[in-house]
């Protein structure tokens, strides 16, 4: 267990590409950090040159205080788990939880008790003795879960390990996965491009674009003040709507986000801003209704309650209420201040 | 796309083609135990009238076949060996290390595999006589140590395999030797079959180079024994066919004993 | 523009699995049906028989009263988008565009003006010369559409044409889909795993279970009313939770579903059943909470508005209305009629 | 794995290694333009004081080489050409189509992948003779129409196209030989080239079949040719060097003409 701290890190590839551009970012310990973004932002690489498997081209990354710059990825002390979990198909599942433990040439008694804890924590005590084809994929991330937690790590990476599974356990297992960092308290850092799995696991977010950091936060933060159009725009789903300022009372020279839940029918916000929208596409997701059309000139959703009858080409009155408002510099994209 | 037969027209060429290709096999196992005489025959008996099983004893004899077999399995199992620990080394570093040139260093192996023999015959030859390994084992052996084939061959499968899998064995404490022997070496055996079959079968049936290398007899390898029955004027058939039954035992042992590895492997893992 | 009906439809493999099992399903001209189930339950291999690409083992597909067995592919007059969009890698945008028409026989000028006119439709007209590999995945999927489109067929089958884009892109394709359809008025055939492509998309829905068909319906229908158990849980994100009857004032031979937005906090629901929910995970989704925890003995999960505070470990009083219970039999696992 | 040399201490080794790869070519180059007694020195010559051009004009003329030249272009063109369009056809169907038995068919020829020449020579000796074929080019072409390993690459290159290319062919309106025509083969090109060349060079080098099946001097090939500088008593080595390198030349030219989409059929799509 230990703090990873990222000291104005740049990774640049043959070829020119930046895919970490001066990146600082402090993740103290016993922090679960999630790293998000789009494919291409640089977030799976920061996340390969704390385990090792990149070298920074400048600055330098430390795990508890010490220097890890050349460091090889078996002296670092940390654990990986691979989108692809990454299990030795040659092995059985008990072969894989011990060949971390054998390569630190542990003894074998305490091996064996190791795997076993292991396995009975994990529930994998039926399958210590299948080779990793003959798993399911819920049952593989766990024993690459247990890979990673066996060695007892001071630092635990996760690379996408829920984008192999489908929806449903990947919802279930997101809730493991937080229920197991809070058991053990490791610091983790976790990469995902699903905004969703982000905003759901993480104790901080750390959204990343083109290389660059954009915000730290907690989800709350991320998404209530988002620092930008980008982070504005990447976070929450359906994506934040944009306006121009004029359509909702404000300058030309910004941009005014709203969420789309935040589009409410007029009649329940007292003093709200008044918008029409003219219906295009309605699909019903049986709790809400994502209603698409236009609004001052531009395409916008608004989520209603999965009760409301909507059909194409119906003209809603909708009304915002003005603190759910966020307003960005048309040139800059930065966030403005509330008035 | 009609209806399905449950054969298609097809098989009406199919399978007289490979009845075709199995003949050649019969035909030398027939011709092994008839008569001189019998051989000359046009179209080739292939049903023998009678057994001459003492053709087996006769091609035995007439030259020390104990000696020869020895020969070639020292030779053929050195070649093997060695073929399968030198380019399962070279054929990592090409697949996985980054080094200066090493793209270009591909590009030349791949060149030489173009080489036809007869072009580097000469030279080598002039290699292994400065080495002082003409007329020996050695001489036979020197050559086949290492082939431009097995480090492509293994070089291509190795970079089949998942770089997660290094890496996630890296990161457990592998050093990189430890990953070739621990991940890449265990998950490529159907690719080290095939390696092991192919320089088997090239070494032991070589033919050329034993006879440009070798002088004496007792240095001879099963091949350049068979070449004896081949005489200046009569070419004594049975004998010879005797005698390729006989070369060619221990080799259908190992193709049949590693088929399923082997066929796997080209069928799978070739080009797949 | 032709209805596709399945009669008695079986599909047995090699090897005795049995992927459809006597399907029965009629598409009226110009819908949209989408068939939807987890990954091995006979919806694509039921699209590919409609395309010819397999044969039934019994039963018979008719396309507009045409019986299409033992027809070859090219014969059926419809059209179909992959998955991985199969896109000709060696042919320009055009040629892709041109390959139906040319492989007709269709004139030269007639083939020329039917590809720019879709090629304006579908905004391509800049990308005619480029190669599949020089577009990215969303210009692909219109190109792979376009494709299909050409030919004008009477009917059009996707086979997930959207699970290779992001999340954002699906969604914005998922509407403009919708869309297409309404202007075509062409009959549609969409195979997904994805329940909430399925809920957007459709004019009805048909979901299907290890080869069987269990629910055909509107998507208001599938999620109110879900036939059985496993319709009910299939559908609808998180899944429906199950209470044991007792715990919501039933008999023991009944479970009882109530969907994660039909738990409200005490006092939101005047009579409604009362609940408990100790919470062990929380996840903030921003514009909604999901409390995980655990009530009457049962894991169970409720969405909150985005504002509530919740930590683990509080315990929440919750209520139910009586009228979004979902009753279904503990031994058929069938609906139960509403007392 | 700390900092990164510039080079890797392995060049030390692999530097060498690749020069001694490409001495036999120079040897070669320089043994075609020395005298006949420079040739016997050993160590040999590398670099020659004197340049014999007239050797080329020597070896030239001891032989009739230009319709030696023109009998092996007929021979590897026609082999090249048949090779292509038959071994489409039947890895095609080995690829794609179902057909009863088509495991056991494949399976079957594998297995005659591994069977030596040396097995088959004599009974391919006799078919072509029954056909009436030896000594004429024909009897050089028929045994190599087609060929196992052929139908075997191009089964294995199929396989690794995605099928749905083809099934979308075959809903677009397609037969099946259209699919094979428009989409399959056009994606296949690198393995095409691998084959045509593959096939050249075997057909072009191959000396043992035409020493059996040609006895004329106006139906030899290159190789037969060069045959004959190779005398009893006394080899010629400076006019067998000159003749090779006449010999390689078209070959070289294929190669470099061909190289990038060989390397590039071997490197990406040969196994990967």
């Amino acid at each position: 267990m230990a703090p990873v701290v990222f000291h104005q890190v740049t990774k640049e590839f043959p070829g020119g590409t930046t895919a970490v551009d001066a990146l600082d970012l402090e993740i103290p310990d016993g922090e679960l950090m999630v790293l998000v973004g789009p494919s291409g932002c640089g977030k799976s690489t920061a996340l390969r040159m704390i385990a090792g498997l990149e070298q920074p081209s400048s600055g330098r990354i430390t795990i508890g205080e010490r220097d890890m710059t050349g460091l090889s990825p078996g002296a670092r002390d940390v654990a990986m788990v691979f989108q692809s979990y990454a299990l030795y198909p040659h092995m059985s599942v008990r072969d894989n939880l011990a060949f971390p433990l054998r390569r630190r040439r542990m003894g074998r008694d305490e091996i064996g008790r190791r795997v076993t804890e292991m396995a009975e924590m994990l529930e994998l005590g039926e399958l210590l003795k299948r080779k990793p084809a003959q798993l399911s994929g819920g049952q593989r991330q766990r024993v690459a879960m247990g890979r990673a937690l066996i060695r007892e790590p001071v630092a635990f990476l996760l690379d996408e390990p829920l984008s192999n599974l489908d929806a449903k356990l990947r919802t279930e297992l997101r809730a493991e996965l937080k229920r197991l960092h809070r058991r053990l308290g490791t610091t983790m850092v976790y990469v995902t491009h699903d905004q969703i799995e982000a905003m759901t696991l993480g104790d901080r977010i750390a959204v990343m674009n083109r290389g660059r950091l954009q915000q730290v936060g907690s989800p709350d933060e991320i998404y209530r003040r988002p620092c930008n159009l980008f982070v504005g725009r990447f976070v929450g789903s359906p994506a934040m709507n944009l306006l121009p300022g004029p359509a909702v009372g404000r300058g030309a020279d910004v941009i005014a986000g709203v969420r789309p839940e935040a589009m409410h029918r007029a009649g329940e916000v007292a003093g709200g801003i008044p918008l029409e929208l003219v219906t295009d596409v309605v699909e019903p997701l049986g709790s809400d209704v994502y209603v698409h059309g236009s609004a001052g000139g531009e395409a916008v959703v608004a989520r209603l309650p999965g009760n409301v009858q909507v059909s194409p080409g119906d003209r809603l009155a909708l009304a915002i209420d003005p603190a759910d408002l966020h307003l960005f510099d048309r040139e800059t994209e930065g966030r403005l201040a509330h008035e | 796309m009609r209806a399905r037969l449950p054969f298609s027209p097809r098989h009406l060429a199919l399978v007289p083609i490979s009845a075709v290709m199995v003949l050649p096999l019969v035909w030398m196992l027939v011709t092994s135990v008839e008569s001189l005489d019998q051989t000359r025959h046009f179209p080739p008996t292939l049903i023998p009238t009678a057994f001459h099983w003492s053709n087996y004893r006769e091609a035995w004899n007439e030259a020390p076949f104990g000696r020869f077999f020895l020969n070639s399995v020292i030779v053929t199992g050195t070649a093997v060996l060695s073929n399968l620990i030198l380019c399962s080394l070279a054929g990592y570093a090409f697949a996985r290390l980054r080094f200066l040139g090493r793209e270009l260093l591909f590009v030349a192996l791949l060149a030489t595999l173009m080489v036809p023999f007869q072009v580097i015959m000469i030279p080598t030859f002039l290699i292994v006589q400065h080495l002082g390994l003409v007329d020996s084992l050695g001489g036979l052996i020197a050559p086949n140590l290492v082939t431009p084939f097995g480090i492509f061959l293994l070089r291509q499968f190795f970079r089949t395999l998942p770089v997660d899998l290094e890496e996630a064995a890296r990161i457990d404490g592998s050093t990189r030797l430890g990953v070739l022997l621990r991940v890449v070496l265990p998950l490529s055996l159907p690719a080290l079959a095939t390696l092991g079959i192919v320089t088997f079968l090239w070494t032991w049936n070589d033919f050329l180079w034993p006879l440009i290398v070798i002088t004496s007899t007792d240095q001879s390898t099963v091949q350049l024994g068979l070449a004896s029955f081949q005489g200046a004027h009569v070419t004594k058939w049975n004998l010879l066919m005797a005698g390729n039954v006989m070369a060619l035992a221990p080799m259908l042992v190992v193709f049949i004993g590693a088929q399923r590895w082997f066929v796997r492997s080209l069928a799978t893992t070739g080009i797949r």
